[in-house]
């Protein structure tokens, strides 16, 4: 599955459409959260393949650590224990960008090329466009992306873009040592998710269910959850989309009638100084007694 | 393991009971999943913690920590009442049918022959009843009274349901489903394979749990078939290669055992090693004692070891005892070693009662830490505050620290769970000054050899003969010592079978263990592993991974001891007749000349079935033993409780608690916690993030798991008024540590014998050196007492107490 | 020319942009590049994670093409695909052995302690190992028993002791127990004890 | 200083201006970087303020200047802009005044527009501080919840939108108003100026009727 470069087909603030006739494999990243054993393989892999090193924390009575995620830690395993029907359940959630096919991160960003969606579905942040705004932050449905302080860019998630542009899979599926990762096109990964829904509900989960909100239309990395009628158990949000606010805000429609609406105020002015001229003071009808300058 | 990692996937039911594989090998772990997916496996796991190897079981059982036999023995019970057994495989491939003497009994929690003041038994009171030559009796239609089975059946009906629910806390509906799932596995079709690790070792009935699995594997008929087998998930990358190789007190490489007072010359030595089939035509391999023996003696010693002087049997050490650690730190708080080496190895963290050990550590005079990291023993006799609260001044020990290479920096091979050895390659040069393991043993032994030879002493001979035909002697090379362990013929040895052919020329390597003789003519530095490096190269090195059966038996992939074998007795795969129990697992079938299929077969190639050949070819009784009278304690598992137990007695026995067999030192005996002063179970454990006291030096481990902190119930926290993420004080009889609580739903609040029984889990990564945050040694707490046979401590289960800090 | 009103505000804003950036104000165009392959000419070793006994088969990237001016150094490991048992795959510690080859407590050079002292103390390999055979030959020398009270050779040296290394190769595993059982030592063990 | 029986009379004392034209500066600073985070079109801007970065870092500081130097200036002047019946008046015929037929008006010393300017700019930035701080990374957006940081920015940018078109208004009737600029900068106007545009003003300061 080479995939000989990535083309972008959006970007943060983009004027121009970029070149978009290649049509290339559209990447699917499943989560199968039935096979997850909360290793952290994946976090592991995606630190030492990103060259990030977080900061060594304290222990908060928990098995997430760090407990969010942040500049250094674009994957983290949330931990959460559940009784459900009776039963204990440890649901461990692998968080991370989800790379939606609507990134509300995207549209929220003012800078250019700051963040890109590649034709292969991969929303890639470059921090060198970054202005640190955080509007990405405001504009994510899933409060993903993480404000740097050291340097004022913001960070998350990259889908490994750099491996999967040379024709490899990212760094964390390759490690997920149950197969609870995996990596192919989205289709591919659509049919998979299908195949373990069945082996699921035999295994008498009868909820399970393929999280793949529509609400951004659909994402490149989506989950196969046991309880899918409760994915806020796992901490995903229940029906996210790109909120209407942020669409208002950030809609290109608006933002261009703001603008032109700005300055035909100043264009108006203009045409009227030219149909009226300046008010300017009449000269005295009646003499006033004149001062020598 | 008797099978390998990647037979798991061929398993119908998964058992995890004593181990706690999705955390501690992830990678294993793999091949469940796939066995749950490829045969709609189920997965059973059975623990004090609800671990993440239970977040994906479809079944999971809480259970008190050190209570693991009352939960087997009622497994075997009820196998044993429901005759959930396949018969055919119990009949011909198990001891069941042998008769035992007349004055066996089992009273009141003691088997017969015990002597009370050494803590022992008289073994040979457990012995079969032998005919007039020599072969025991035995009884196929297993109704005999004194026959094994019927023996069992006696001594596992007192483990009722109730009973073990009593004993164990494991509510009784939960037990019995496991018991019906394992049960499943009676018929030939289905199998069950057990994956075990610490969590069953470090008991003092460690060896016990272990057996108990065995013989329920044994009474499905699942021991030798893929998916099948009893599988120890071993802990170091290559503590089978080392365990292989002998590095324990009283072994000699290839499970060849060390001499002892009681064998004065060599003849008694391989008198009492070379047993004597107890069944007519077994293969009995041991039988070929002597030949791996001499064979290890000329490796060693080469010219030096000969006919003439018992091929230098006199250079090898007699033990007059097991100088097991825990026997050895008892010399050593005694005063009576001068000198320790820790080759990657860190006891002050990883050995039980830290406060003991590091007393002993600083009698000795002097201390070499030979290591890739700087570690808490190397600086035992350092203040580290509330951590390692020592006083310099008063430590007279004389400490090196020497810094060694680490995997990335040095060619050779591992050996893994599946006992696959593979070869590595030295991918970068060490940083500073460190040097191979290798070299800095060579490195000393070139010295010691030189002073022995300028100056004499006691005993130099074994020093001065001893064979060191390396190239750079103070530096052996991986690839010598490799071949060296393989073995070459020292002189042509002729084949038996066909005049005039050789099994070996002058100087080649071995292809095998079977060219090996006793008369010197080979030299093998450890029996079986020859096969690893033979004329045709380096078979350690072979990366080839086809799987052509589709049962994970890579034989090409390097090289499998014995003999490039996948699955240990493999001939049990198929029925006395040859033909394979399950046909969709066709593994290993006779076609009439010989053994055939996807695995070396772990049999005399061409021993017809007729021929009554059974396939443990290692055991005299050529069977597999459902009776053992060699262990220590007990032909049978017998439950016995934790020196530490919460309960003030034995339910099942209260005249005999503990086992009666362990040996406990007079001045530990004393420092054991009574349950009023400590009234909750306490177990430790590893985390998935952390391999032992050793990432704890790596900056993404300690993101991961930064911090030391023990696991309590919901009901205990709320009974001791702890909240999550607070600091707590858990002490023992032997000392204490401040850690944080993590208060989860995950650890069980178990009904036990009437009384409410809390567990405190405690993860043991952190010490006070390290990237992570500085903490205790958990192991300050943990028991100075170990397992009857093999003498590993019971880490797993002691008392401990905890109150907010 | 289906003029919808979306269609109008592009237009008309393009149509500034047109006349500012024909004054030389052309907004810098954001290339798309990607992020570059790390890998990309670093040289490939094959090795065994050290950590568990699963054996897992690891690739070692290091940096340089092995040219004998560049220090190779271990940049990045993941697993090998080839590998039977792991696929490619490995857990949180294989994962990170890069921390464990480069972690700040990696041991470099020979240390010493004198008896008393409160800190370790540089010191060559030589006069180490001198200094430890000296000290194995004395104690030997006077704590060697060649024969037990009932006058059996037992030729075994108990006040010396060793743990092997569970996780060392087997080829230091064999030539360190050939050498203890030389010097007739018995306290010998390793990881499997525990 | 022209004295008021002169020919100028004096408008806007130094500080009064020294005050408007910070707060005119600051605007622009803060719409130019505005408008470049609004739309990409104007991204170009940003390059004014050495990159995207600086531009991000010295927006909301702007802001905060604006309103230091706005609101002591808003209170001097509140009084002056206190709605009379007269400013009703003129907005009614304000379309006429801009036909310049309804130049009467007995205006005091702003009229009606500028009344309307001064009411709709005092909330307008507060409205732009409070949700420039609710949006301003990292130091207080953080605190704030993802849906209180999306309404924030939507307000603010309506917010901002007005006050353009406002300040578009005020730039181009100062403009359009000959002598306005010149005022705010000299400070001074000519008596006919004075006496034209704003006759009750012209009264109170010079004590002389429209003679």
């Amino acid at each position: 599955m080479a995939n000989q470069s990535l083309d972008v087909v959006r970007q943060s603030a983009g004027m121009a459409t970029p070149p978009s006739a290649r049509k290339t494999m559209v990447v699917g990243k499943l989560i199968d959260v039935s096979r997850c054993i909360g290793c952290k393989a994946c976090q592991a892999a995606c630190m030492e393949w990103n060259d990030l090193r977080d900061q060594v924390g304290s222990n908060r009575g928990a098995y997430t650590n760090p407990p969010d995620l942040d500049d250094q830690s674009w994957c983290l395993m949330r931990f959460n224990e559940v009784e459900i029907g009776g039963r204990l359940q440890w649901l461990i959630l692998k968080d991370g960008c989800l790379h939606c096919s609507n990134p509300g991160c995207l549209d929220a960003c003012p800078a250019p090329g700051a963040i890109v969606q590649y034709s292969n579905g991969i929303v890639d942040f470059h921090e060198e466009n970054c202005i640190g705004c955080g509007y990405c932050i405001t504009g994510c449905p899933f409060n993903i992306p993480r404000l740097r302080r050291a340097d004022s860019r913001v960070y998350k998630c990259t889908l490994c873009s750099d491996r999967v542009a040379v024709g490899l899979e990212p760094a964390c599926i390759k490690t997920c040592p149950t197969q609870a990762l995996c990596f192919g096109s989205k289709e591919d990964m659509l049919e998979l998710a299908h195949h373990r829904l069945g082996d699921l509900r035999e295994r008498g989960f009868a909820q399970a269910a393929i999280y793949d909100p529509p609400g951004v239309d659909g994402t490149h990395v989506f989950f196969v959850l046991p309880h899918g009628d409760r994915p806020e158990a796992y901490g995903l949000p229940k029906d996210p989309r790109v909120s209407p606010v942020v669409q208002v805000w950030r809609s290109p429609v608006a933002r261009g009638f703001g603008v032109v609406t700005m300055f035909s105020v100043l264009v108006a002015g203009i045409l009227h100084y030219m149909r009226h001229g300046p008010l300017e003071v009449p000269e005295d009808k009646k003499p006033e007694e004149k001062k020598e300058p | 393991m008797t099978n390998n990692w990647v037979d798991i996937k061929n398993a119908n039911l998964v058992m995890v009971m004593g181990g706690n594989p999705a955390e501690a090998h992830p990678c294993g772990f793999k091949w469940v999943i796939e066995a749950k997916v490829k045969n709609k496996a189920k997965l059973v796991v059975v623990d004090p913690r609800f671990t993440r190897t239970a977040a994906v079981a479809d079944l999971y059982a809480p259970i008190r920590a050190g209570t693991d036999i009352a939960f087997l023995g009622g497994v075997i019970n009820y196998l044993l009442q429901h005759d959930a057994i396949q018969r055919e495989y119990v009949v011909a491939y198990t001891n069941a049918p042998f008769i035992v003497r007349e004055d066996f009994a089992f009273a009141e929690g003691l088997f017969s022959g015990y002597k009370e003041q050494i803590h022992a038994y008289d073994k040979t009171r457990w012995a079969y009843e032998l005919d007039t030559d020599g072969y025991a009796k035995i009884d196929v239609t297993l109704s005999h009274p004194r026959c094994v089975f019927q023996l069992m059946k006696k001594h596992y009906e007192r483990y009722t349901p109730e009973t073990v629910s009593d004993l164990t806390g494991t509510p009784r509906d939960l037990f019995l489903q496991i018991c019906a799932a394992i049960a499943s596995t009676a018929p030939a079709a289905r199998t069950m394979t057990s994956l075990y690790a610490l969590g069953w070792t470090q008991h003092s009935v460690g060896s016990q749990n272990i057996r108990a699995m065995a013989m329920i594997q044994l009474l499905l008929g699942n021991i030798g078939m893929p998916g099948g087998g009893v599988n120890a998930l071993r802990g170091h990358s290559n503590i089978q290669g080392l365990t292989d190789l002998g590095l324990l007190s009283h072994q000699l490489p290839g499970y060849l055992t060390m001499p002892l007072e009681g064998d004065p010359d060599l003849a008694s030595y391989l008198g009492t090693r070379t047993p004597k089939p107890l069944r007519p035509g077994q293969l009995n391999y041991w039988q070929n004692y002597p030949k791996f023996f001499v064979s290890l003696q000329k490796a060693w010693y080469g010219a030096a070891a000969s006919k003439e002087n018992d091929w230098a049997y006199d250079y090898l050490p007699k033990l007059d005892k097991v100088y097991d650690v825990l026997a050895v730190f008892e010399l050593m708080s005694q005063g009576k070693l001068e000198g320790y080496i820790c080759q990657g190895f860190n006891p002050l963290g990883s050995f039980p009662d830290k406060n003991k050990i590091s007393k002993g550590l600083a009698k000795l005079k002097y201390l070499v830490s030979i290591d890739p990291l700087k570690t808490e023993t190397s600086v035992f006799w350092q203040n580290h505050g509330e951590f390692n609260d020592v006083d310099s001044a008063s430590i007279a020990t004389e400490v090196f620290r020497l810094p060694s290479t680490c995997f990335a920096e040095e060619d050779g091979s591992l050996v893994n769970s599946g006992r696959w050895l593979q070869w590595h390659w030295k991918g970068a040069e060490p940083p500073g000054e460190a040097k191979g393991d290798a070299e800095i043993i060579g490195e000393l032994f070139v010295r010691l050899r030189a002073l022995y030879r300028k100056e004499g002493g006691a005993f130099p001979d074994p020093i001065l003969n001893l064979a060191w035909p390396y190239r750079v002697a103070r530096a052996p090379a991986p690839d010598e010592l490799a071949k060296e362990y393989n073995g070459w013929a020292l002189a042509d040895v002729p084949d038996p079978k066909q005049p005039g052919a050789f099994l070996a020329r002058e100087g080649e390597q071995l292809p095998g263990f079977a060219p090996l003789q006793a008369d010197g003519s080979t030299a093998c530095g450890c029996w079986i592993f020859a096969g690893s490096w033979t004329q045709a190269g380096n078979q350690m090195a072979r990366r080839d991974p086809s799987d052509p059966s589709g049962l994970g038996a890579t034989l090409n992939w390097a090289w499998s001891w014995p003999a490039n074998r996948r699955i240990l007795y493999n001939r049990a795969s198929a029925d006395p007749s040859g033909k394979p129990w399950d046909p969709d697992r066709r593994y290993l079938t006779w076609n009439g000349k010989k053994w055939v299929g996807s695995d070396i077969p772990d049999y005399k190639v061409d021993a017809a079935p007729d021929e009554g050949m059974s396939p443990f070819i290692m055991n005299a009784e050529g069977v597999a033993r459902l009776w053992a009278p060699a262990m220590v304690d007990g032909p049978f598992p017998e439950h016995y409780e934790p020196f530490e137990t919460p309960l003030d007695s034995n339910p099942l026995h209260p005249k005999v608690i503990s086992n009666p067999a362990a040996r406990v030192y007079p001045g530990d005996r004393e420092r054991f916690g009574t349950a009023r002063e400590f009234p909750y179970v306490a177990t430790t454990y590893r985390l998935t993030e952390h391999f032992h006291f050793w990432t704890k030096h790596t900056r993404i481990g300690a993101v991961l798991q930064p911090e030391a902190f023990v696991e309590i119930s919901e009901s205990l926290a709320a009974k001791k008024g702890i909240r999550n993420g607070d600091k707590v004080v858990v002490s023992s009889k032997r000392g204490q540590i401040v850690v944080k609580a993590m208060v989860t739903k995950r650890i069980a609040t178990l009904k036990v014998a009437g009384q409410e029984i809390e567990t405190v889990g405690i993860p043991l990564h952190w010490g006070f050196v390290g990237v992570t945050k500085p903490s205790y040694l958990i192991n300050t707490l943990t028991p100075f007492v170990g397992d009857a046979n093999i003498q590993t401590p019971e880490f797993k289960a002691f008392l401990v107490n905890i109150v907010k800090a | 020319m289906d003029v919808t009103r979306r269609s109008f505000v592009k237009f008309s804003a393009a149509l500034g942009a047109g006349t500012l950036t024909g004054l030389g104000f052309s907004a810098k165009r954001a290339l798309a590049e990607v992020r570059t392959f790390k890998l990309e000419r670093t040289s490939e070793t094959r090795n065994t994670c050290p950590y568990c006994s699963v054996g897992c088969g690891i690739i070692m990237y290091g940096m340089g093409d092995r040219a004998k001016n560049a220090h190779t150094q271990i940049i990045h490991i993941e697993g090998d695909p080839d590998h039977p048992v792991n696929r490619g795959t490995l857990c949180p510690k294989g994962a990170s052995l890069v921390d464990f080859i480069h972690s700040p407590d990696r041991s470099i050079y020979p240390e010493w302690r004198k008896p008393g002292s409160d800190s370790f103390e540089r010191v060559s390999w030589d006069f180490a190992l001198d200094r430890i055979a000296r000290l194995m030959k004395d104690d030997r020398d006077r704590n060697f028993i060649a024969k037990n009270g009932k006058g059996l050779t037992v030729n075994r040296w108990t006040t010396f002791g060793m743990l092997a290394a569970s996780a060392s190769s087997n080829e230091t595993g064999y030539v360190t127990h050939k050498v203890f059982r030389a010097l007739g030592g018995v306290c010998f063990d390793n990881q499997a004890r525990v | 200083m022209p004295n008021p029986d002169g020919d100028l009379i004096l408008r806007y004392p130094v500080a009064e201006r020294l005050a408007h034209w910070t707060i005119a500066i600051t605007f622009i600073f803060l719409f130019t970087s505005g408008l470049a985070m609004f739309h990409p079109f104007f991204f170009w801007l940003s390059s004014l303020f050495g990159g995207g970065q600086f531009m991000r870092f010295i927006h909301p500081i702007a802001g905060v200047v604006l309103v230091i130097f706005f609101y002591p200036y808003a209170a001097r002047e509140w009084r002056n802009n206190r709605w009379l019946p007269v400013d009703s008046e003129w907005v009614r015929k304000m379309f006429a005044y801009m036909r310049k037929e309804e130049l009467g008006l007995d205006t005091h010393r702003y009229n009606g527009g500028q009344k309307l300017m001064f009411w709709s700019m005092v909330p307008i930035i507060a409205v732009l501080f409070l949700t420039g701080v609710v949006t301003w990374q990292p130091w207080f957006a953080p605190t704030f919840t993802a849906s209180l940081r999306r309404i924030a920015g939507l307000i603010h940018a309506t917010a901002a939108f007005i006050m353009f078109v406002g300040i578009g208004i005020h730039w181009y009737a100062a403009y359009w108003t000959k002598g306005s600029i010149r005022a705010m900068v000299r400070g001074t106007v000519t008596r006919a100026w004075a006496r034209f545009h704003y006759p009750a003003w012209y009264r109170e300061v010079t004590g002389k009727d429209q003679s």
